[in-house]
């Protein structure tokens, strides 16, 4: 359907929906559900250069209007998810997938994409410097300008294939991050990633996470999402992907007018893991509603009131 | 897994704080007993797993308890109104390891998954021994569903106000062939040290999606790394990491 | 009730229950629904040196589990509050009342505090550094330890009554400036304030709000203010007021367990004008049901887990 | 101002898009016509202010449009079913100052405050002279009601496929003592500068509370900053800070 395609970073998607990293495994598991090629693409999850089990349990609290969790980043490692998860995947999604990439270090994030750079059924890398789930990591590389940057400079150094750096939206002023980003060469800026949050049990008078905090998502989260992808989109030139919240057809729409030129799918995959097949096949009506031709022409496409 | 609408049929209390609801829909996703559903309720982001009591080919039992926001919206809900449900979640007990003389032990809501798997096990021809550990009296529930089954029924109560006093493990018969079991998690750790035989036990976790793709209720075991809401909720006793 | 009072910077509190600024005027209009007596206190409208009307309409934007406002800080300024409001309120509310204050410079603020703070009135003066609707003032003090703290000074040094500077949660480190304010010679800090928020209006393709941001407050918030007031409650010493999202009584003794004395409730008074009143009479029951003998004994109560 | 549980009595479409629900309730704060109320949804954060068409000692008829996701949700409710109302907000109309000859216009969704303010001019004795302007016939609703009060009524279309062409400024009588008016912006302000006559219109705006708290409906008038919600929505012409 052209009027759904949109181009990220020089690759063709059919429609802007990509599934979240963290939320849709490595794909075939999903693509028992339904037939995962509807999609533009989707994030596998968060890849680390050695296996991790992650965080204790519990790792999950709810909130109103959505969720935190404190996973911690498990995966096989790099090595595995070459040899065993994506051989798996390659017999089911046909498209370009993205590669999502987290790291400890500077070396730890160089050594992973370097890898993942090699594999032909990758599309894109995208490096989460965002991740709020582990220590002396993660979101520490997406709270600093420099240190964002760095990370950016280092993956782009061993990588062929366009990088897109994943942002938290824990900090001060996330223009400087991102510019800082694309200033070291980023091909693409995807945000946001989960909000720090916490819930205590008042029965227990504990966290209900194990880990005390954790990565808030869901659609709670939608407006300070739109919020900071209106306020990156322009401000840099690269593409922007906007996640955070997204669980409907309106709400995709709404990102892309803010200037995402892709959305991410999280939370709602979780609660309905059919969500992002059923977006994709609303949006041409909500299109029409909206007398919306092509989702292309949305990208950015806000108009502000006149001040008075 | 299916993702399907069902229709209450009833929802009625067995306890002070314990429901069973009745409801009618496909079931065709529902492979073991011991497996879950995740059901979707209004105004609540996340769905609530509770485990299969009993189905057929249109009915689905659930037997929960309320314990929240969540739970308590269920207890109020009335026959006719519809609820969203995933079905056919988890791994659910394996039948084919019974043995001759299978037992199977249930500790308060751990009650219920064994109800669907003793009805099997008694269609397989097997005499099935039952023990289910309440704290006191006025807790329990089922005991009369299990002997209509032809099940050999112990019931225990902490305090002793009925059946056997003191815990399930206080009520293990002389010989069985093999056993399964569902309860909180002390009472697994019990039934694990006391046990003789192989046996397969099911597990609970704060879930978030319930079918596998959040990592949110991983847990080690001697295999690797396992989902509850997918590899489990049912684990074979030799895998576990417990050194009890 | 005993079992229900709590001590804010030497002041003692029926309750730690306060409507938040902004969301219960000047006191007297709700007065008219109920004995307003019942609460803690109230922070009153956010006052400024001089009248000011806000931003232009619509100011309002709905979420999920929240909205968004830019209002803009109107308020009829200082010298009215002083001639006007405060003698009507004096009328109905018989309890030292919270001074909420806002500026665009630091002399600003301390024109304002100084004159509050002669009010017998005013028990305690809350210097909001973070308010996300006005340019060039607000906010910008709110998110710089530096710029925090010198307001928290020149405001110490012209007053006698305890302050509270109330920060912003838009920051990529809450606890540098609570500990700013606190060496500064705050005697409380107050936060959340509300989260820099957007909505697009897809089928108009412009921003809801007519000045394109504001600030989102509701439940939605509840995980990253409790978050928040965890974290700078034990990094301080001084009193922390926790808000943001609160709508119950539950809600209160999370806020409480995370490190809270008193808790602000803000938006919840626009959807229900008697949420505090319900909050507060839902109090008691609602500790019966935990086992809490007094809220005092909840500040700050959470356990942790054991880390694994 | 009350909150209080109404109960919906009647819930049917006038037009396409166009819905009249009448409520039962306790309608005691409602004080003139042109107030409205403000209504909470099931699962939306704000409530929805909507206009009074008419009210009596224990019920409420509100007329609205389908605009949004919470009038969606209005619209397919059904008798039986309750809403969480607050009552009696906003200044409404001053019928001190009609005259001898009041004229009402309403324009679209504008058009249900005239209603019981023209119930309560015919209930004085008054002449009442009503002009109800619509974009096409299909659009529509409540003529005959007016007619049934006995008043004057001039029904004008955009398009001019019922009534007069043109809009409400087209229909203007020769003589009226005073104005009351309610519509879109646009009409509003045309009928601001094509009225001889003092009069009071009705405004809207996006609004937080409904209820004076959160000053998100300011406007500025000679008189100072008002609150749509809470010193309007009606405000008097001559108070407005027009030229057009």
């Amino acid at each position: 359907m052209e009027r759904l395609k949109v181009n990220l970073c020089g690759i063709s998607l059919d429609n802007p929906v990509i599934p979240a990293s963290g939320t849709f495994g490595y794909g075939y598991e999903f693509a028992e559900l339904y037939d995962i090629n509807v999609l533009g693409t989707f994030s596998f999850k968060g890849t680390t250069k050695d296996p991790r089990f992650g965080n204790p349990t519990p790792r999950i609290a709810e909130c109103s209007a959505g969720m935190i969790n404190a996973v911690g980043l498990q995966n096989p490692g790099v090595h595995q998810v070459i040899d065993t998860e994506l051989p798996r995947l390659a017999q089911c999604f046909h498209k370009p997938v993205m590669a999502n990439v987290s790291g400890f270090s500077v070396e730890d994030y160089v050594y992973t994409c370097r890898l993942l750079d090699g594999q032909s059924q990758v599309g894109w890398l995208e490096v989460n410097v965002s991740c709020p789930n582990v220590h002396g990591g993660g979101m520490s590389f997406g709270t600093s300008p420099e240190a964002a940057a760095e990370v950016t400079r280092a993956v782009k150094a061993v990588t062929t294939k366009p990088v897109i750096v994943k942002l938290s939206p824990n900090v001060t002023d996330i223009v400087s991050i991102a510019k800082a980003c694309e200033d070291a060469g980023a091909d693409g800026i995807s945000l946001i990633n989960t909000m720090l949050g916490m819930r205590i049990d008042i029965a227990r008078r504990r966290p209900v996470i194990a880990n005390t905090m954790g990565g808030f998502s869901g659609s709670a989260i939608f407006p300070v999402a739109v919020r900071m992808v209106y306020q990156v989109a322009r401000a840099v030139k690269i593409p922007v992907i906007g996640m955070g919240g997204v669980s409907t057809a309106e709400d995709v729409i709404e990102m892309m007018l803010a200037g995402a030129t892709a959305v991410e799918v999280g939370a709602a995959n979780l609660v309905n893991p059919f969500a992002c097949r059923d977006i994709i096949a609303d949006l041409p009506e909500t299109m029409d509603k909206y007398n919306i031709s092509t989702l292309n022409e949305m990208i950015g496409g806000v108009k502000l009131w006149e001040k008075m | 897994m299916k993702q399907s609408i069902f229709t209450i049929v009833r929802n009625r209390a067995l306890t002070d704080c314990v429901y069973q609801m009745v409801l009618s829909g496909d079931t065709s996703a529902i492979t073991a007993p011991g497996q879950f559903v995740n059901i979707a309720l209004e105004g609540k982001f996340l769905r609530r797993p509770i485990s299969v009591c009993d189905y057929d080919d249109q009915t689905l039992t659930i037997v929960y308890k309320v314990v929240g926001k969540g739970t308590a919206q269920m207890k109020d809900m009335i026959p006719g109104q519809s609820l969203d449900i995933l079905t056919g979640l988890g791994n659910g007990y394996d039948l084919t390891c019974a043995g001759d003389a299978p037992l199977l032990i249930g500790g308060g809501v751990g009650v219920p998954p064994m109800y669907n798997l003793a009805k099997k096990l008694r269609a397989m021809g097997k005499p099935v021994a039952v023990i289910l550990g309440f704290n006191t009296q006025s807790e329990i529930f089922y005991e009369e569903q299990f002997m209509a089954l032809g099940c050999a029924v112990t019931v225990t109560t902490v305090d002793g106000s009925y059946g056997t006093k003191g815990f399930v493990t206080n009520a293990l018969p002389e010989y069985y062939s093999h056993f399964y079991t569902c309860g909180p998690e002390p009472m697994l750790k019990a039934v694990f040290k006391a046990t003789t035989t192989s046996g397969q036990m099911s597990f609970e976790e704060r879930m978030g999606c319930g079918f596998g793709a959040c990592m949110g209720c991983s847990c080690k075991t001697i295999t690797g790394y396992k989902r509850i809401c997918k590899e489990g909720p049912v684990m074979r006793k030799e895998e576990l990491l417990w050194n009890v």
